[in-house]
């Protein structure tokens, strides 16, 4: 559901019309709809284009639940949770009237094998048995642990247990491909549909329409509603601009929302005027923000537990937009996710604690460091802010602000030249394995994986297999938890806000759900109130 | 109708800038068919008074007074023009210079018998655009800045037509403006007229301009300056053509100039300005045989004045009759007789030979010679003398010897050394025993630098002289060359066209050099400040008995400063000798053709 | 035939300046620290995954067989991996994009209309807006009037285009709503559309710009109107219309001209302020985004292209000028 | 639009309108005219240097020293620096509180949203790295500028042909995607405000180059060089004391013309966000924040943007002025 500030929006969420044009406008120069190559979230762009195996089933306040979508069931996992199988409904078509075959899942996800097709998320390639080896079906080869005994089976062998296969079924790569359509390059320009809209027209940083796909079949389709008759997505939209111009409310602005979070300053504005107030809708905390600590630099437990203290979050949650840009944050696993547990290991008053701080160092038996943090250049003012609360402890901190790609790669890769850095994790799916692998699990350091702490503990490793194999989901939960708090003692990252996110949508628009899980709204849900 | 009526009548005509006043009350008349010519100084409002009739003046610049045109002169008046030009000069007064009243009173006398159809050109109201090309043609000075660079010749003459003939076609006014270009003497007229203006000479371009300001037959045409940017051949033939033009067209030409001997040789009237104001106005033959004012004799006597002796023309057709044909190649020739035969070996004598020029021949990235075959010396305390027109190779030649050029064939030996075959510090020993004159020494001199650096300039470039040396050295070059003290610590805009010229004489001279090189020093001065400036040059060979090349174009400088002449013309030596000889009995025919085209005063 | 030598001419050194962008552009990303590969090797990203990625690319190469690779591709063609799932990209290859998975000659074709709307559009309205002024200015030199233009023009000059820019789009699209605040649609699509899109663009880039000819227009006039052919002209009785627009103004745009070259080229380089103040797609945000993106194959690409551009936009105002100036032979440099 | 090398080059050298070889000019008329000039000269007795442009100009650009010089002191006054957070001063939305964005005693301009950051102080010591960037960035373009200029003008054929093919290849190159790129490369010890100044002087010297360049080629045929060859002066006297000089004035009028281009262009960089890096209080950084903020707190954006501006405009002015009183031609009336 909505947060505390958007709760004056809910009258909107009235259920909306079917028909009328929807406008997304999104910060996007270009959309390439590959599935093979796309780390969208199942519930967006994606969402109502494209069918998987299982979908996500987003209520308002409620859990984030994985659903059957083109199978029967969320998968049947063997006793030893290696072995998964799926069989698909009756009556699912592609746009063009083919039915959906395994064979087409087969193939999908064949193609994101190919060299020229990576890119995108890829837990199965990791879970797969014999995907190491394996080029992609263009020269003929076929993957074998990926077994299609007949047109609507499809079993899947794994390397080793894994408990949330359901939720990697729900990603893009899961997405049927008509076997043998989808050529090596220039398949996301016009990709073939399955879900409720097809795409009509895709001109790079300009638009992308979609329009209703006849081929769909509503009674097949549990998640998603179909409302506007067209939706556009407008490319190359300055956020700021966005927000205003929804804000305003006309031309298209009040049948349009906004793909990209209000930045501070139209927040701050819309916060002031009631009528804009109406138009937000505030996630509830969502993705972690943190300061991973390269531990491989900053070896000192001392120094980094006195960093635990010395950061002010009042005044990083201040300079991220106020109250409205989430709740501070001391834990690893985020609330709305199986596992989460509230506890803090550094208790201290929200604005830091500057004299246990400075003790702790005087104990690690080395001088306060000077660190060099690395963020994005639209971070300066949150990097500022940290490096003035770390100077109260004595620490010097040197910020570098970088472009966002070059940022990406320069946290992520092999060399680790930053000490301190400033990110966020969202999880590509709710489940703690996708909160915390990704961010502390030792093979996720380098190569463009998000270990940015570049921490390396075999203890938590074991942890993180022991409960990623159990399939039990509350058993698991428990394991998590522990892991949690296993990390949290050595101090690899500062959690700073659980963060909310807030999103802006014109007056016409309704049914726009945030659930606890993801932070962004479920474009699958969204319609309008009425037709123009 | 005794007096023939003058078809512009000015009266007490008075520009000022900014509440200066630069002429006063200036008062004269043009008569058809005559030139009328005004000279002065430079800067003593010669051409702000003409200019102010077609108002060409600056736009700050304040006109008073009354410039009346008599605008049917020019159909009624054939028989008055024919009259005026055959008939007596106008004079204000035989005898005496003008009191400025009396010709005051004379231009209200003659007011009172103008006609109604007169007009003010003046006036607030006068029809400038009528006035401009359709009654005053207008010639000035310098062809190569006076067209706009980027229009075709033809279109630029068409122009003319276009705004005052506007019956024309476009086709009727090419024709008409070829027919103006022949009747001009420029004979290719169809390449004139697609031609861009720097594709043409000098020479072409103000036959150009005067065809194009008498295209529409105006009845005035003022020429300011109009041959000084031309060498003398070239200079005679504009000059024949206007005064052909003024007959023919019944033309009331105003003649600005400040060479005597155009005066002599084109105008029936003159009047003398002297610092805004008339001093003195009269028949020519009276003024020059006559001058009654101080400054005009002045600047008679200033004048140098080529004196051929009397029958220079009969003997020369005498000898030409018996050796046909042999001028030319006999001069061409650069063996030691045909030099000797020109008598350079009597003059020079066994002087020291400072620099000796052995066959030199230059060609620039074009390939072909500018110079060639180039022989001569250059001795102790002689002037020797390089003439010939624009083009022909005298500064190429300078550029040689001064070492900025390198020979293409040949070699120059300055006090038996090759200067081509030194570099670095040998090459500056060399040139310390030289010093070189240029044409503007004001664009010689840094204007960024005091005129004691740019003397010392030598010096610092040699090496080895202290500051105060340095110092003491300007100052006794400035005495040298008669200039105050004070001037060492100016810089060039401050000082006059005549000082600045001195300075660079006094540069030249400040490693006592054993040869001087001056390319044209004086051309770009008053004639009463050309005058000083030779004087103060061969008062200094004779203190400091250098050689020196003198290059100039006028002969009646040559006559003055040089030993012996070398005329070039082409690239090639057409004749060589001591300048009494070479003066008096020239041997070849381009040398005859020079001096043939030199205006000469011959009193 | 003796313009054509001399096209020939200059485009044979203009090979060679390429040339050397092309090397300086291939060193300069070397030196980054950073595997392009690494950004499309997906999530999670195992070590094996990146080295078969980069050798698909041709990133685990040295830097000079990928620009050997890369400049044979202009000439022969290219092709990335090998058997059904290769990538061709065929002469004249300028590089593949595999972030947006298309050739960069297709990129370039896309956005090129984007950003010569603009440039072209705004070029022509500062040009005729700046030398109006300037001539306006010129000839009531030293009134009321030449003052205000100087002193607006000196406003102009000093004001951050693309501050301006946002100013322009807060004040006229956000809160006037008079035009939209960015954005670009095809002219053979919507021609109205078109220019209502750049209508904003156009202006501030035309009056800012327009400042810098206005005085460098003024200056000539002023320049030329005192030079001696000038008083030939009246003269001959030319009346004083023709004398300011026909005389003085040719000979006064020829160092304009000269200007308007350098600035067109220059055009191109701040397409990337300009296309981010207004949200369009053109080659300036593409090569924004290569940069950012880490797209080397685009980034030089895109750089070569716009280097050829200016080039070309110099080696026509050359011609262009030799023409309108008899005296200048064709190559003499200036 | 403008980055630092379009400013650098925006005023054209006039081909030289006198046809080669033939007589040059008349010796008499010059005399006359420089008399003229004279007396011209003494009728304005006043210096030329005392025009409104140039002590406005002058004044707003002194004004701005003495705020980058006395930052620390002036921002001590109300017990701010730039670094210092008032997170008291916002509101809920961490927007400032009060009348312009804060505006009070003890912050002259209001604070900045989300930290509370003194405008002033930030303002105040923006001015150092705005005027350092401009003025030593445009003596490293002076200094390759002229040095090149001056070797290429002065020695036709290879040498030339070498250093103009370099600066085409400048003139072609996208300025700002290559201060991007290297703003990726450079590692973060390397002080900020020092690389900007090299990439601002380094790409800034062609439009400097060129202008010397064609000023010694014509320099160099002048009479007083001429004379100083004929005394047997070597290439470095030459250049030295008889074309340097002379190159003197247009150089400071170029280089005062110049800096506001290059504070644009850094605050332009800054604006990317590739520019200064935070916490260094810079102007482009504090714009390009301030943008979104404009319709919320308009202070945030008019101060820093003001200062921008003014500072240009004061610099414009100047050098305008400068140009005036050097400049003889605009000095004589048609
Ligand atoms: N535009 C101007 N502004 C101010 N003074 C001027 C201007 N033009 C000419 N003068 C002054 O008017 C006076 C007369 O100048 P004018 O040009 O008529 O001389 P001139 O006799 O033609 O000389 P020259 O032989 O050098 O051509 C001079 O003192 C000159 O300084
Ligand atoms: N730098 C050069 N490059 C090519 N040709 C040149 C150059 N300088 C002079 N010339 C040519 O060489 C010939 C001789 O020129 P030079 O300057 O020696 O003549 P001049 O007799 O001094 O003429 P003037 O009386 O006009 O000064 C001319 O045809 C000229 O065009
Ligand atoms: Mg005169
Ligand atoms: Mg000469």
């Amino acid at each position: 559901g909505c947060g505390a500030n958007g709760n004056g929006a809910n009258d909107a969420n009235k259920a909306g019309v079917t028909g009328g044009m929807l406008t997304i406008l999104t910060s996007a120069t270009e959309m390439d709809l590959d599935p093979a190559k796309s780390q969208g979230l199942p519930i967006t762009s994606n969402g109502n284009i494209f069918r998987r195996l299982t979908a996500w089933k987003i209520t308002e306040g409620g859990e984030t639940k994985v659903v059957p979508d083109l199978a029967t069931t969320t998968g049947e996992p063997s006793d030893d949770g290696r072995t998964w199988t799926y069989t698909l409904k009756d009556g699912v078509k592609f746009e063009d009237g083919t039915p959906i075959t395994s064979k087409d899942i087969k193939y999908g996800l064949e193609r994101s094998f190919a060299d020229s097709l990576t890119g995108g998320l890829s837990y199965h390639k990791t879970l797969l048995e014999g995907a190491q080896d394996y080029h992609g079906p263009f020269d003929g080869e076929e993957l074998d642990s990926i077994e299609t005994p007949d047109d609507k089976t499809i079993v899947f062998h794994l390397n080793a247990p894994f408990g949330d296969w359901p939720w990697v079924a729900s990603l893009a790569g899961f997405t049927p491909v008509p076997q043998g359509k989808g050529p090596a390059s220039g398949y996301g320009k016009k990709p073939v549909s399955s879900g409720p809209y097809r795409i009509e027209s895709n001109e790079a940083g300009k638009q992308t329409v979609l329009v209703r796909n006849e081929n769909w079949d509503k009674k097949t389709d549990s998640v998603r509603t179909a409302g506007p008759d067209k939706i556009v997505f407008k490319m190359s939209q300055d956020s700021s601009v966005a927000a205003q111009s929804i804000m305003q409310g006309t031309g298209e602005g009040r049948n349009a929302f906004s793909a990209s979070t209000v930045p501070a300053a139209q927040l701050a504005q819309a916060q002031a005027n009631p009528s804009y107030k109406k138009l937000l809708t505030t996630s509830s905390s969502g993705a972690l923000s943190y300061l991973a600590i390269n531990t491989e630099h900053v070896k000192n437990l001392k120094i980094r537990q006195a960093i635990e203290y010395a950061i002010d979050k009042k005044a990083y949650q201040t300079a991220s937009g106020g109250t409205i840009a989430g709740d501070i944050a001391s834990t690893l696993i985020t609330p709305g996710i199986a596992g989460h547990v509230d506890y803090n290991l550094y208790e201290a008053d929200p604005t830091g604690d500057v004299d246990k701080a400075k003790q702790l160092i005087k104990e690690s038996g080395e001088a306060a460091p000077t660190l060099k943090l690395i963020a994005t250049s639209d971070q300066a003012e949150l990097a500022s802010s940290i490096q003035t609360s770390l100077k109260r402890a004595g620490i010097t901190v040197n910020i570098q602000t970088l472009n966002s790609d070059v940022y990406s790669d320069a946290s992520t890769n092999d060399k680790g030249d930053y000490d301190l850095v400033i990110s966020g994790w969202q999880p590509d799916f709710p489940s703690p394995y996708a909160n915390i692998s990704p961010l502390f699990d030792s093979t996720q350091i380098g190569n463009g994986n998000y270990n940015q702490a570049r921490y390396n503990n075999p203890k938590v490793d074991a942890l993180i297999k022991k409960a990623t194999e159990t399939i039990n989901q509350t058993e698991a939960g428990k394991i998590w938890a522990e892991t949690d708090k296993t990390i949290m003692a050595d101090a690899p990252v500062v959690p700073l806000l659980y963060s909310k996110n807030t999103f802006i949508h014109g007056s016409n628009v309704t049914d726009f759900i945030i659930g606890q899980f993801p932070a962004y709204p479920d474009y699958t849900q969204v319609k309008l109130a009425s037709k123009n | 109708m005794s007096e023939p009526r003058a078809i512009v009548t000015v009266d007490g005509l008075s520009v000022s800038f900014d509440d200066r006043e630069v002429t006063h009350g200036v008062s004269l008349k043009l008569y058809p068919g005559r030139i009328t010519a005004l000279v002065g100084e430079s800067g003593s409002g010669k051409s702000v008074t003409a200019m102010a009739l077609p108002r060409l003046d600056p736009s700050v610049a304040t006109v008073r007074g009354h410039a009346y045109l008599d605008a049917t002169a020019g159909d009624a008046a054939g028989s008055a023009g024919a009259a005026g030009s055959t008939g007596a000069a106008v004079d204000a007064g035989d005898s005496a210079a003008v009191d400025v009243t009396a010709s005051d009173r004379a231009a209200a006398a003659d007011r009172g018998d103008t006609r109604h159809d007169d007009i003010d050109l003046l006036a607030a109201d006068a029809p400038l655009q009528r006035i401009r090309g359709e009654y005053i043609g207008t010639v000035f000075q310098e062809p190569s800045t006076a067209f706009n660079p980027v229009f075709t010749l033809g279109m630029q003459v068409a122009e003319s037509l276009k705004y005052h003939q506007k019956g024309l076609t476009a086709a009727q006014r090419k024709q008409k403006v070829l027919a103006q270009l022949r009747e001009v003497g420029l004979d290719d007229a169809e390449r004139v007229w697609s031609s861009y203006p720097h594709q043409l000479s000098g020479g072409q371009l103000q036959r150009v301009m005067i065809a194009m300001a008498i295209i529409n037959r105006p009845k005035v045409l003022i020429a300011d300056e109009p041959t000084t940017a031309l060498d003398v051949t070239t200079q005679k033939a504009i000059l024949t053509l206007i005064a052909r033009l003024a007959k023919e067209l019944d033309l009331a030409v105003l003649l600005i100039t400040h060479d005597m001997g155009v005066v002599w040789q084109a105008a029936q009237d003159m009047y003398v300005m002297h610092d805004g104001v008339i001093v003195e106005q009269g028949s020519v033959d009276r003024v020059f045989r006559n001058p009654a004012d101080d400054y005009t004799r002045m600047l008679l006597a200033a004048v140098p004045r080529l004196r051929v002796v009397e029958h220079v023309a009969e003997r020369v057709a005498e000898r030409d009759s018996g050796e046909e044909g042999s001028g030319d190649a006999r001069d061409a020739g650069d063996d030691g007789g045909a030099r000797d035969a020109g008598g350079e070996l009597s003059v020079l004598g066994d002087a020291k030979r400072i620099a000796v020029v052995q066959d030199v021949s230059v060609s620039y990235k074009s390939g072909t010679f500018a110079v060639e075959h180039i022989s001569f010396d250059l001795a102790v305390g002689r002037t020797r003398a390089l003439v010939g027109e624009s083009g022909a190779g005298k500064t190429t030649i300078a550029k040689v010897i001064s070492g900025q050029l390198a020979p293409t064939l040949g070699s120059v030996l300055i006090e038996g050394q090759d200067l081509a075959k030194a570099h670095g510090r040998r090459k500056r020993g060399i040139l310390s025993h030289m010093g070189y004159v240029f044409q503007d020494s004001g664009s010689a001199l840094n204007p960024r630098k005091t005129v004691a650096w740019s003397i010392a300039e030598p010096m610092s470039v040699q090496g080895g002289f202290s500051e105060a040396e340095r110092r003491a050295r300007v100052l006794e070059l400035l005495d040298q060359v008669e200039l105050p003290a004070d001037v060492a610590d100016r810089f060039p805009h401050q000082l006059s066209g005549g000082q600045r010229q001195r300075v660079g004489i006094a540069r030249a001279l400040s490693l006592n050099p054993s040869l001087l090189i001056a390319d044209e020093p004086t051309s770009s001065l008053d004639v009463t400040v050309q005058r000083r400036v030779l004087d103060l040059l061969r008062r200094l060979q004779q203190e400091h008995g250098f050689a020196c090349l003198f290059i100039t174009h006028d002969l009646g400088i040559v006559q003055e400063v040089s030993d012996v002449i070398t005329v070039l013309r082409h690239g090639r030596i057409v004749e060589s000798g001591a300048t009494d000889r070479v003066l008096n009995d020239p041997q070849a025919e381009y040398t005859r053709t020079l001096l043939d085209a030199s205006p000469k005063i011959d009193l | 035939m003796r313009i054509l030598a001399y096209i020939g001419k200059r485009v044979a050194s203009s090979v060679l300046v390429i040339l050397l962008i092309t090397l300086a552009l291939f060193l300069i990303f070397f030196l980054l620290p950073t595997n392009p590969a690494q950004l499309s090797c997906g999530k999670p990203c195992t070590p094996e995954q990146l080295s078969r990625v980069s050798a698909f690319m041709g990133t685990d190469q040295p830097w000079y067989v990928q620009m050997w690779n890369y400049v044979a591709g202009i000439f022969a063609g290219r092709t990335f991996g090998s058997g059904g799932g290769a990538v061709v990209c065929s002469a004249p290859c300028l590089g593949y994009s595999f972030r947006l998975n298309e050739s960069v000659s297709q990129l370039i074709a896309d956005r090129f209309p984007v950003t010569a709307s603009i440039a072209v559009g705004a070029a022509v309205l500062w040009l005729i807006i700046g030398v109006a002024t300037g001539v306006w200015a010129a000839l009531k030199r030293d009134t009321l009037v030449d003052r205000t233009l100087l002193g607006l023009s000196v406003v102009g000059v000093s004001a951050p285009s693309y501050l301006i820019g946002l100013l322009a789009v807060i004040a006229f699209a956000l809160s006037a709503q008079i035009f939209p605040s960015g954005g670009y649609v095809n002219f053979s699509d919507d021609p109205v559309g078109w220019l209502y899109h750049l209508i904003l663009p156009w202006l501030v880039l035309a009056v800012l710009s327009a400042a810098g000819y206005t005085r460098v227009t003024r200056t000539q006039m002023i320049g030329e109107l005192s030079q001696d052919y000038i008083r030939t002209a009246r003269s001959k009785g030319v009346p004083e219309s023709v004398i300011v627009f026909k005389h003085a103004l040719r000979n006064a745009m020829l160092p304009v001209m000269t200007m308007f070259g350098l600035d067109l080229g220059g055009l191109l380089g701040g397409a990337v302020l300009t296309e981010k103040v207004f949200s369009m797609q053109g080659l300036g945000a593409l090569l924004l985004d290569s940069v950012t993106n880490l797209d080397l194959q685009v980034l030089v690409g895109a750089t070569l292209f716009a280097a050829v551009l200016v080039i070309v936009a110099n080696l026509i105002v050359d011609i262009c000028y030799s023409l309108l100036d008899p005296r200048v032979a064709i190559g003499t440099r200036r | 639009m403008k980055d630092a090398t379009a400013t650098a080059t925006a005023q054209p050298v006039k081909p030289s309108a006198k046809p080669a070889g033939g007589r040059s000019g008349s010796g008499r008329s010059g005399s006359g005219r420089s008399k003229a000039g004279r007396e011209a000269e003494k009728t304005r007795s006043r210096s030329p240097f005392l025009r409104p442009s140039i002590l406005v100009g002058g004044g707003i650009v002194l004004l701005f020293v003495l705020l980058a010089v006395f930052a620390g002191p002036l921002s001590a006054i109300t017990g701010n620096d730039p670094y210092a957070e008032h997170p008291e001063t916002l509101g809920d939305t961490s927007a400032p509180v009060g009348f312009g964005g804060g505006i009070s005693a003890s912050h002259w301009f209001g604070v900045t949203p989300l930290r509370g950051v003194d405008l002033f102080s930030i303002v105040a010591y923006g001015a150092r790295i705005s005027l350092g960037i401009g003025l030593f960035s445009s003596i490293i373009s002076l200094v390759i500028g002229v040095t090149l200029g001056l070797v290429a003008g002065y020695f036709p054929g290879l040498i030339d042909s070498l250093i103009s093919r370099t600066m085409d290849v400048f003139f072609g190159f996208p300025f700002l995607i290559f201060a991007i790129a290297l703003s990726a490369v450079v590692p973060t010890s390397f002080p900020r405000p020092l690389l900007l100044t090299l990439v601002l002087g380094f790409f800034g010297w062609p439009g400097i180059a060129r202008l010397v360049r064609g000023q010694t080629l014509t320099l160099s045929q002048r009479n007083f060089a001429v004379a100083s060859r004929v005394m047997g002066a070597s290439p470095a006297h030459v250049l030295w004391h008889q074309i340097l000089p002379n190159l003197m004035p247009l150089l400071i009028v170029n280089v005062t013309l110049s800096i506001p281009g290059r504070i644009g262009a850094e605050a332009g960089l800054s604006f990317l966000g590739v520019g200064m890096n935070p916490p260094t209080p810079s102007w482009g950084r504090s714009i390009s924040d301030a943008v979104q903020w404009a319709l919320v707190d308009p202070a945030y954006l008019l101060f820093p943007g003001g200062a921008l501006f003014l500072l240009t405009f004061g610099f414009n002015l100047l050098g305008d002025g400068l140009s005036d009183a050097i400049d003889p031609r605009k000095g004589v009336r048609a």
